[in-house]
């Protein structure tokens, strides 16, 4: 475990030093069409003040659209059926600057969906693997944040190889994984420094104000169809429109559609961010839809968040307080709101 | 002008005498939101319901959008636009008059909260509002903006801002209506070369994710399957194809045009904050033209692409 | 009692539009229909018209389905060439002898290719151009006769005058030529006849003052038609025949060889000369891409009809300029153009040059007609028209034969297509005995079912002789279609249509399963239903049909480029392949019809709808709002005719009470209405509850109560029916009156209603007569705008003026001035001839005051059907569907449809009835085929089909707020899969994926 | 090749423009063999969508042409087209739809000469617009070279 300063005048070449050369893609918070993302940047367009990117990083490594694989027909083959799968070797390893640790989080529960002991999704699971990702505490949490309430901190450290955080001067940085010690080891910029105080009086300072956590005990405990029969559903639902914002603004979110485009030479398979809120999504082929009407599809989301998550991965919760869904939500659903309900 | 608390009592009275009276079953209406600049639609069926009722100038939502095929009688609390969706709804059938009761409720316009913040980048933990003026507090801070310098964009040319004339009954002093829209940047950017049309239209839309928010905060949108979910044919790829996502935004403008109260609720809607009604006013302004129609104003109206003229000028038509 | 023989069969004679209408009605009223035509194909004279009045409708357009429907009718015999010899037998048992003039060329073979007329070397005067260009001596009537088969003129073959050339022979690749035909006689066993022969235009070559004989610059209409027309000689372009220069100014000389005595012997107003001639004047200005001056004199302009008046009112708007004056002489110009000198309606004398004179020649009837009318003893009027009664129009001095169109006067298409269906009524009234005995039907195997069976294609590219494989590589096309998705089959073929294709097509079908079938050749528009039939034959269902029109298209339009012709062809197959793949098998479903109408107003025109169905058997219910029977005609004196209408009034309702089939519901009116074609519920108010097939409006019009010319102020002024109410009564005042002014267009033709009564310029000079010829000494003044007394009512126009009635013309800005001064009533009018004001008191002020529609709103909304700006009920089409309702089994008769004279409201009564019969007499209607259904879970009920279905087809279900298609009603245009925001009907055989697969196969 | 071709859709009318079509093969009236016709029973069927998805697939041009108003086989369906036409032929060229890529017409089944004329002057049109580049689908990128 490292402990690392770069002085205000050395970012820029920290930030260079960081895609090794040009090795790997730099990713850090910049702005894009006056709405800050995580994004492929300039290292001198790298912005340190910021509440969080507009919608979360999860694109990095699960982009909305993902080409798998190409295929053509070549008559003059016996097998005249041939496929290619694209995206698995071709990109150069990232390395993301600027996570804040919810979101970090919010990468975690996905690994865990895309990679497990069951099975092995390979376009996560290479560019997961290669990432590095450095976090960058938040100080000043938004009103809408509440990462605190569900297991995490401003300063959260989980899926991260390093953190940083902004000081006067400059950036601190402390390694947190063997691989971030490895990569960060001797970069240009970097200074060693003992900050481990500096580092958990602005934790405190910036945890001061946060919610407690909230509970949910007995949403834990209690069975699945018990809560998916509580009678609160359909007030929410009353109101939800199914828009599906918090879906695609959701660092948790994972779900996807396949498809082939053709024209007349062959055709492409991908696959694009889905929506449980959307009508299409669960409709068969027969025209049945097992979740027919918003109050389901709506149900689905926080179910999938606050129980089932916790039941797949070992109690984790599914949402991870970034607040994105509640800021943008146009009806003020508030997850936070639900969770209490669920939890009676 | 009423008082904010003022017109809010008006709202819960009329609220609560209605569900008293068996005129509704349900009153949908606004209330505040969990955190600061929202608010929440609510769906009121108790007295405690209605006493969560308030008129916000950060509503963001057509409240009318709730109303295709809602079971029952109905009343909701409407501002000029909502009202005249709501109109246009019992025109296309998708309620009954008899089943809609409309407390209408005048106008000031509603705020842009994204103009607020890009105002005051700090983060805003309070907000307080009453007809012209919005109060902002942090920490250790606080300041007041102008409600006109953050009106929404569709709210600064409305012209049904007080619900008059359609309303069962109308809270509120009526509001003067603005000047309407008179496209004059639409009109600049027709004398612009091709290639610029296409960049300013094509860059609105480039970071649509194709959620459909727009299309779901709508309330004209009540397809059961709307053109972008078909599957037989495929109207739209799925990806984030340009084109696809640009003859999205065509086609839903298109589906929109004669019926669009500009109520600004797709805007509001969308997370990406795309002006999507730039391709709404394309079009009003040429049902407006061609056939002096303004939807949502009377309940026996006939939209413009259900009817026609057979005089109908059409000169580009060789 | 022997019983008479009964023929269930009918001949027609005269394949225009009114024939056709007659042939089509009959044929679907069950009965076997010979149409007789002396001419290659029919289509008649409207097949030359480029417009027409008032719609500017394409003439060619709307007549075209009509020839198709003709042409494959299975129960209409065409007999082209043909003359009939002689008519034996009595109604019900006729035998018609007629000779089959040969054609030289065999119809089963001929392809309409073309090759013959390239190779052909006699040039001839083209009749269907008027003479304005050329054809060949082996030709087409038109490009789109019916049927489109060529035909050797004898006369000028070279092979068949002199015995040489051949060359036709030669080239054609379908060996259709046979110079060997000859005349045959047949008799035909028919129970009636219709006679519907039509007329030609009056030729003004011995109009000598006028130089059409040998001035280029003076032309007839139906020329200047001809130069108008798309497919004239100069495709539209409007040139003078001698030096091809535009005019720049156009004078029209309306009543040529009409409304004269003197220099023709045709006192009659041919009817449709004003209205042709502001047609022409509109079309001329709207083909100049230049100010083109048009200038009409007239005598009166004749603007008659159902919106007549707006279209004249629209030709003065345009500029077109209206010159009330006869002109006597036409004098040449040196370097082209005419000089005029004429007297202006102000009795100026003045001289004006134009650069084209055109000729508005009347109507005649040709020596042929007169030849057919005396040798089959049929009575005509003094010039030659049939002989007819008000009350029974269509009916000749013969029993069993009818006629229609202007062989009973001169008229235009509607009132010829009303008389045509109304002749169709008349004729089979004595038939419907033997109604079905003699008609085919075609039996088709059950189709096999191929649910769930992938597409397997079978792709047949036609080399049409020549005709597509000169051009395009056929064989490369077969290979390409061959690699298709789902293409089975696929060849070649020297001619698609013909017979042993169609078997091969057949057994290739049985042989090799195959489920869709994609012909690339001619034009679907012609050979798709015949591939359709080849199908059903095959026991496939024949919607699993696709054609690529890869002649008309491709060969015949890129012959210069086969390159490419056969790229398109390889695309054009693809486009069909692709979309075949996607069609599926389209069911027909059987409806019950129940065989009852009602006819709501029992007046005139809804008596005899009734009567008429009487007597081909079917039931109906008469609804009347007032106490009695007889509507408006209750206050008529007698007809233009002087038929007596009380007496025929009370001859109707007798034969009305005691027909069985018919009862009548007095002071009731219509409650609510359910149903469609076929099923209609109505609830009368009277609580009796009627199912009816079909339903006929004749709700009648009426008077309109004028507000001026002291109307109600002053007993003296009246109407036209208060005036033949008084003389029915015989009232001593108007008996001993010995003055009337009579003044027309009261409250017609006026900015607020922009039409024109039509009957009260008869009705008045009607009433003069018999003032006159009673009392002799009164003394009568006409104050009118223009006489309209057209047809032959023209002569009671003359014989008021020889009885010494005034006629005084006054113009809208200078109406007659009205008042009174004690006892005496004082009119003062202005006299352009005089130029003086005429200063009257009459004992009797007569106003003719307008018909007006009674508005019926209520009615039309419950039936779903449109009423016009005037509150006339508005037609299917103005032209072609006079009587009928764009809604399937809704008719109209009567002046609720426009106001019209006695015959015309019987002739249309009967129409109304004939058209009734053609669903009524179907005891089971086939739905169904290529019509919308609506996908029910992506319906919001939004009513936008509803909205925009032009057949009133597509309803919401309140129970279940979705959309409903009816397919009884549905056309099967799409405008509803178009209009719906989810796609929710399907329009099928047109559906959205089999068109985005034709989209992406040709790109 | 020296010269840009365009590839060009066509939506007819059953009744009207596809019989005027008909029409000029019978007169022999040659045109440019660029376009390719899709028969629509009516200018009414016409759903916006298929203009969107032509050019979407890379044609070059589109070109509706139905009856002439009044003269629709089906009463009205053209007249409803019409009002369509007019806000999508306004929406597609102000977002910047070159007003050459687009025809519209009335042909009525008589006019063989103006049909000769229109597709003509539609084609030479389309060819001064030169390749529809702004309103097509990007290509699949299938990376074929390699696979193969």
């Amino acid at each position: 475990m490292a402990e690392y300063i770069v002085k205000e005048n050395a970012l820029k070449d920290f930030f260079k030093a960081l895609t090794e050369g040009g090795k790997r893609r730099f990713l850090a918070p910049a702005e894009v069409s006056g709405k800050l993302q995580m994004i492929e940047t300039d290292p001198e367009k790298v912005s340190l003040d910021f509440g969080n990117t507009h919608q979360s990083p999860k694109s990095a490594f699960f982009p909305q659209t993902e080409k798998l694989m190409a295929f053509h027909k070549d008559t003059a083959k016996s097998d005249p059926f041939v496929y290619k799968p694209l995206g698995l070797d071709e990109t150069a390893p990232m390395v993301l600057f600027g996570l804040r640790p919810c979101d970090a989080r919010g990468l975690v529960v996905c690994d865990r969906v895309f990679q497990n002991n069951r099975f092995t999704d390979p376009y996560w699971k290479s560019k997961y693997e290669s990432a590095v990702k450095i976090g960058l505490a938040c100080h000043d949490p938004r009103p809408a944040c509440f990462c605190t309430a569900v297991g995490g901190s401003p300063f959260g450290e989980a899926g991260l190889d390093a953190i940083a955080f902004v000081r006067d001067g400059g950036l601190a940085l402390k390694t947190l994984s063997a691989e971030g010690g490895e990569f960060l080891k001797g970069l240009s910029g970097l200074e060693s420094a003992e900050i481990g105080a500096e580092l958990a009086e602005k934790k405190q300072a910036a945890e001061a104000g946060m919610p407690g956590p909230l509970d949910q005990s007995k949403v834990a405990g209690a069975a699945v169809m018990e809560i998916y029969n509580q009678p609160h559903w359909k007030d929410t639902a009353d109101r939800c429109l199914n828009c599906g914002t918090c879906t695609f603004v959701c660092p948790t979110c994972h779900c996807f559609d396949i498809q082939d485009e053709q024209n007349e030479k062959g055709g492409l398979r991908m696959r694009n961010w889905d929506t449980c809120m959307s009508w299409l999504y669960t409709v068969h082929g027969t025209g049945h839809n097992p979740r027919p009407t918003k109050t389901e599809r709506m149900r689905q989301r926080f179910m999938h968040k606050l129980k089932y998550i916790p039941m797949k991965q070992d109690g984790a919760c599914g949402c991870i307080g970034c607040g994105r869904c509640v800021t943008l939500c146009p009806v003020n659903i508030d997850i936070r709101e639900v969770a209490r309900q669920m939890n009676g | 002008m009423t008082s904010l608390p003022d017109l809010n009592q008006k709202i819960q009275s009329a609220a609560k005498r209605l569900l008293a009276e068996g005129k509704a079953e349900v009153v949908i209406g606004c209330r505040q939101g969990t955190t600061p600049m929202t608010v929440a639609p609510i769906f009121c069926r108790t007295e405690d319901d209605c006493n969560q009722l308030i008129w916000s100038n950060f509503a963001k939502i057509n409240l009318a959008t709730y109303l295709p095929k809602y079971p029952g009688k109905v009343a909701i609390i409407a501002k000029g636009c909502d009202a005249r969706s709501a109109v246009g709804q019992v025109v296309e059938k998708q309620i009954e008059r008899e089943n809609l009761y409309i407390v209408g409720v005048a106008c000031g316009g509603l705020v842009d909260v994204e103009q607020i913040q890009a105002r005051e980048p700090r983060p805003i933990r309070a907000a307080e509002e009453d007809w012209a003026t919005i109060k902002l507090s942090g920490d250790g801070w606080s300041s007041s903006l102008p409600k006109e310098d953050v009106l929404r964009r569709n709210c600064k040319t409305c012209v049904s801002r007080t619900p008059e004339g359609v309303a069962d009954e109308l809270i509120g002093e009526p509001t003067e209506a603005l000047p309407a829209d008179d496209y004059a940047d639409l009109k600049a950017l027709a004398g612009q070369s091709l290639e610029e049309k296409m960049a300013y239209f094509k860059g609105l839309v480039k970071n649509c994710l194709r959620c459909y928010a727009c299309r779901n905060a709508c309330p004209l949108c009540y397809c059961p399957v709307c053109f972008v979910d078909e599957t037989r044919p495929q109207w739209l790829g799925k990806s984030q194809d340009e084109m696809d996502t640009f003859t999205f935004h065509l086609l839903r403008a298109f589906h929109c045009s004669g019926r669009c109260t500009s109520c600004g609720g797709c805007e509001a809607a969308c997370p990406m904050d795309i002006k999507l009604r730039e391709f709404n006013r394309l079009l009003d302004e040429e049902v407006q033209k061609d056939w002096n129609y303004l939807p949502g104003l009377s309940w026996d109206q006939t939209p413009p692409l259900t009817t026609y003229r057979p005089d109908d000028e059409a000169d580009f038509i060789k | 009692m022997a019983t008479k023989k009964v023929v269930g069969a009918a001949l027609v004679a005269g394949g225009g539009v009114a024939g056709m209408q007659a042939a089509l009605d009959l044929a679907n009223a069950g009965y076997y229909v010979y149409l007789v035509e002396k001419s290659l194909a029919i289509g008649g004279r409207m097949s030359q018209l480029d417009k027409t009045f008032p719609t500017n409708d394409c003439s060619m357009c709307i007549i075209s389905p009509k020839l198709v429907e003709v042409g494959r009718h299975i129960n209409i015999e065409l007999l082209t060439l043909t003359d009939i010899l002689a008519i034996d037998g009595a109604e019900g048992d006729f035998r018609v002898r007629v000779r089959k003039n040969p054609r030289y060329i065999d119809m089963s073979k001929c392809i309409a290719c073309g090759e013959c007329t390239k190779k052909c070397p006699v040039k001839v005067d083209n009749e269907y151009n008027e003479l304005l260009d050329k054809r060949k001596a082996i030709y087409v009537q038109y490009a789109q006769a019916v049927p489109l088969k060529y035909g050797i003129d004898a006369e000028k073959c070279l092979m068949l005058t002199k015995g040489k050339c051949g060359s036709c022979q030669k080239v054609c690749p379908a060996k259709a030529v046979d110079y060997g035909q000859k005349a045959e006689e047949a008799v035909l066993n028919v129970g009636s006849v219709v006679l519907a022969p039509g007329f030609k235009p009056y030729n003004p070559k011995d109009f000598e003052t006028y130089r059409y004989a040998d001035d280029p610059n003076v032309m007839t209409a139906l020329e200047f038609e001809r130069l108008l027309g798309a497919t004239g000689p100069t495709m539209g372009h409007v040139v003078r025949s001698g030096d091809h220069k535009e005019p720049q100014s156009i004078a029209f000389l309306q009543c040529v060889g009409s409304r004269d005595i003197n220099r023709a012997d045709n006192g009659y107003c041919s009817s449709v000369c004003c209205m042709y001639a502001i047609k022409e004047a509109i079309i001329a200005k709207e083909h100049a891409k230049y100010d083109l001056q048009v200038t009409v004199f007239y005598m009166d302009i004749r603007s008659f009809g159902k919106d007549f008046e707006r279209y004249y009112e629209k030709a003065k708007a345009k500029g077109i300029r209206f010159v009330r004056s006869r002109i006597h002489t036409v004098q040449p110009l040196k370097d082209g153009g005419v000089r005029f000198h004429y007297v202006t309606d102000h009795g100026q004398s003045t001289t004006e040059d134009f650069d084209l004179a055109v000729l508005s020649h009347g109507l005649v009837i040709t020596g042929e007609t007169q030849d057919m009318s005396r040798k089959f003893g049929l009575e005509t009027d003094k010039y030659n028209f049939a002989k007819t009664s008000s009350f029974s129009p269509v009916a000749l001095s013969r029993p069993g034969i009818y006629a229609c169109g202007v062989f009973t006067g001169p008229k235009d298409i509607p009132s010829s297509v009303m008389e045509a269906s109304a002749a169709a009524a008349a004729a089979s009234s004595k038939l419907s005995s033997a109604r079905g005995t003699l008609t085919r039907t075609v039996n088709v195997p059950a189709p096999m079912d191929i649910n769930g069976e992938p597409p397997r294609i079978g792709v047949f590219i036609c080399h049409c002789g020549i005709n597509i494989a000169s051009v395009i590589d056929v064989p490369k096309v077969v290979e390409f279609a061959k690699t298709l998705p789902f293409v089975e089959f696929a060849s070649n073929t020297m001619f698609a249509c013909s017979q042993d294709n169609q078997e091969q097509m057949v057994k290739l079908i049985k042989d090799m399963r195959l489920n869709r079938i994609v012909v690339s050749a001619c034009s679907p528009r012609t050979h798709e239903p015949l591939f359709m039939e080849t199908l059903a034959a095959a026991g496939l269902n024949k919607y699993l049909f696709e054609m690529a029109n890869i002649r008309n298209h491709d060969s015949w339009v890129h012959a210069g480029n086969p390159e490419e012709a056969t790229r398109k062809a390889m695309d054009m197959t693809e486009m069909a392949v692709a979309k075949a793949a996607l069609l599926t098998p389209l069911t027909e479903n059987v409806i019950d019809v129940d065989p009852t109408a009602l006819v709501i107003g029992g007046g005139v025109a809804g008596l005899n709808a009734a009567l008429t169905l009487s007597q081909q058997g079917f039931k109906s219910v008469v609804v009347e709002k007032a106490e009695k029977l007889g509507g408006i005609a209750n206050r008529i004196l007698s007809t233009s005719k002087d038929e007596d209408v009380g007496k025929y009034l009370d001859e109707l309702q007798a034969k009305v009470e005691a027909d069985p089939n018919i009862s009548v519901a007095l002071k009731a009116e219509v409650g609510q209405v359910e149903g469609f074609v076929g099923n209609f519920e109505t609830t009368l108010t009277n609580g009796e509850t009627v199912k009816h097939g079909v339903t006929i409006i004749a709700t009648g019009a009426l008077e309109s109560k004028p507000a001026e010319y002291l109307y109600g102020q002053n007993p003296k002024v009246l109407t036209h029916l208060e005036l033949d109410e008084r003389m029915k009564a015989r009232d001593e005042a108007v008996d001993a009156a010995r003055t009337f002014v009579f003044v027309q267009c009261v409250g017609s033709r006026e900015p607020e209603r922009m039409y024109c009564s039509k009957v009260c310029c008869t009705h008045t000079v009607h009433s003069a007569v018999h003032i006159k010829k009673k009392n002799p000494d009164a003394r009568i003044f006409v104050l009118y705008r223009d006489m309209r007394t057209y047809a032959q009512k023209e002569d009671l126009y003359k014989e008021a003026r020889d009885l010494g009635v005034i006629f005084v013309r006054y113009d809208l800005d200078s109406k007659p001035k009205v008042s009174e001064s004690g006892e005496a009533l004082n009119v003062e009018v202005h006299d352009p001839v005089s130029g003086r004001n005429l200063l009257i008191n009459p004992d009797f002020l007569v106003l003719a005051a307008a018909i007006v529609s009674g508005r019926e709103s209520e009615l039309a909304m419950k039936y779903k059907v449109p009423l016009d700006e005037d509150g006339w009920f508005f037609e299917a089409h103005q032209k072609l569907r006079p009587v009928d309702f764009a809604t399937d089994g809704m008719f109209m008769a009567g002046i609720c449809h426009y106001p019209k004279p006695m015959d015309e409201v019987v002739a249309q009564a009967q129409a109304a009835a004939a058209r009734a019969v053609t669903v009524l007499t179907q005891p089971k209607m086939t739905v169904g085929g290529i019509v919308a259904e609506i996908n029910q879970a992506k319906c919001s009920g939004c009513g936008v089909c509803v909205a925009v279905c032009p057949f009133s087809a597509v309803k919401i279900d309140e129970a279940k707020g979705k959309a409903a298609v009816n397919e009884a009603m549905c056309k099967g245009c799409g405008t509803c899969a178009s209009s719906c925001r989810s796609d929710a009907p399907i329009l099928r055989g047109f559906t959205n994926d089999g068109l985005f697969a034709q989209i992406a196969a040709a790109l | 090749m020296s010269e840009f071709e365009p590839k060009i859709v066509a939506f007819f009318c059953n009744w009207c423009t596809y019989g005027a079509a008909d029409l000029a093969g019978v007169s022999r009236l040659d045109y440019p063999p660029n376009f390719r016709v899709v028969r629509l029973p009516c200018t009414g069927r016409l759903n916006p969508k298929y203009i969107l998805e032509a050019f979407k697939r890379g044609a070059d041009g589109v070109w509706i042409s139905g009856c002439h108003p009044g003269d629709c086989h089906y009463i009205a369906g053209n007249y409803h087209a019409r009002r369509k036409f007019m806000l999508l032929h306004h929406m597609l060229e102000a977002v910047g739809l070159e007003p050459g890529r687009l025809h519209f017409s009335w042909i009525s089944s008589a006019e063989a000469n103006k049909f000769q004329e229109i597709a003509r002057e539609v084609v030479e049109k389309v060819r001064a617009c030169g390749p529809n580049v702004n309103f097509r689908k990007a290509e699949l990128d299938l990376g074929l070279p390699e696979v193969a």
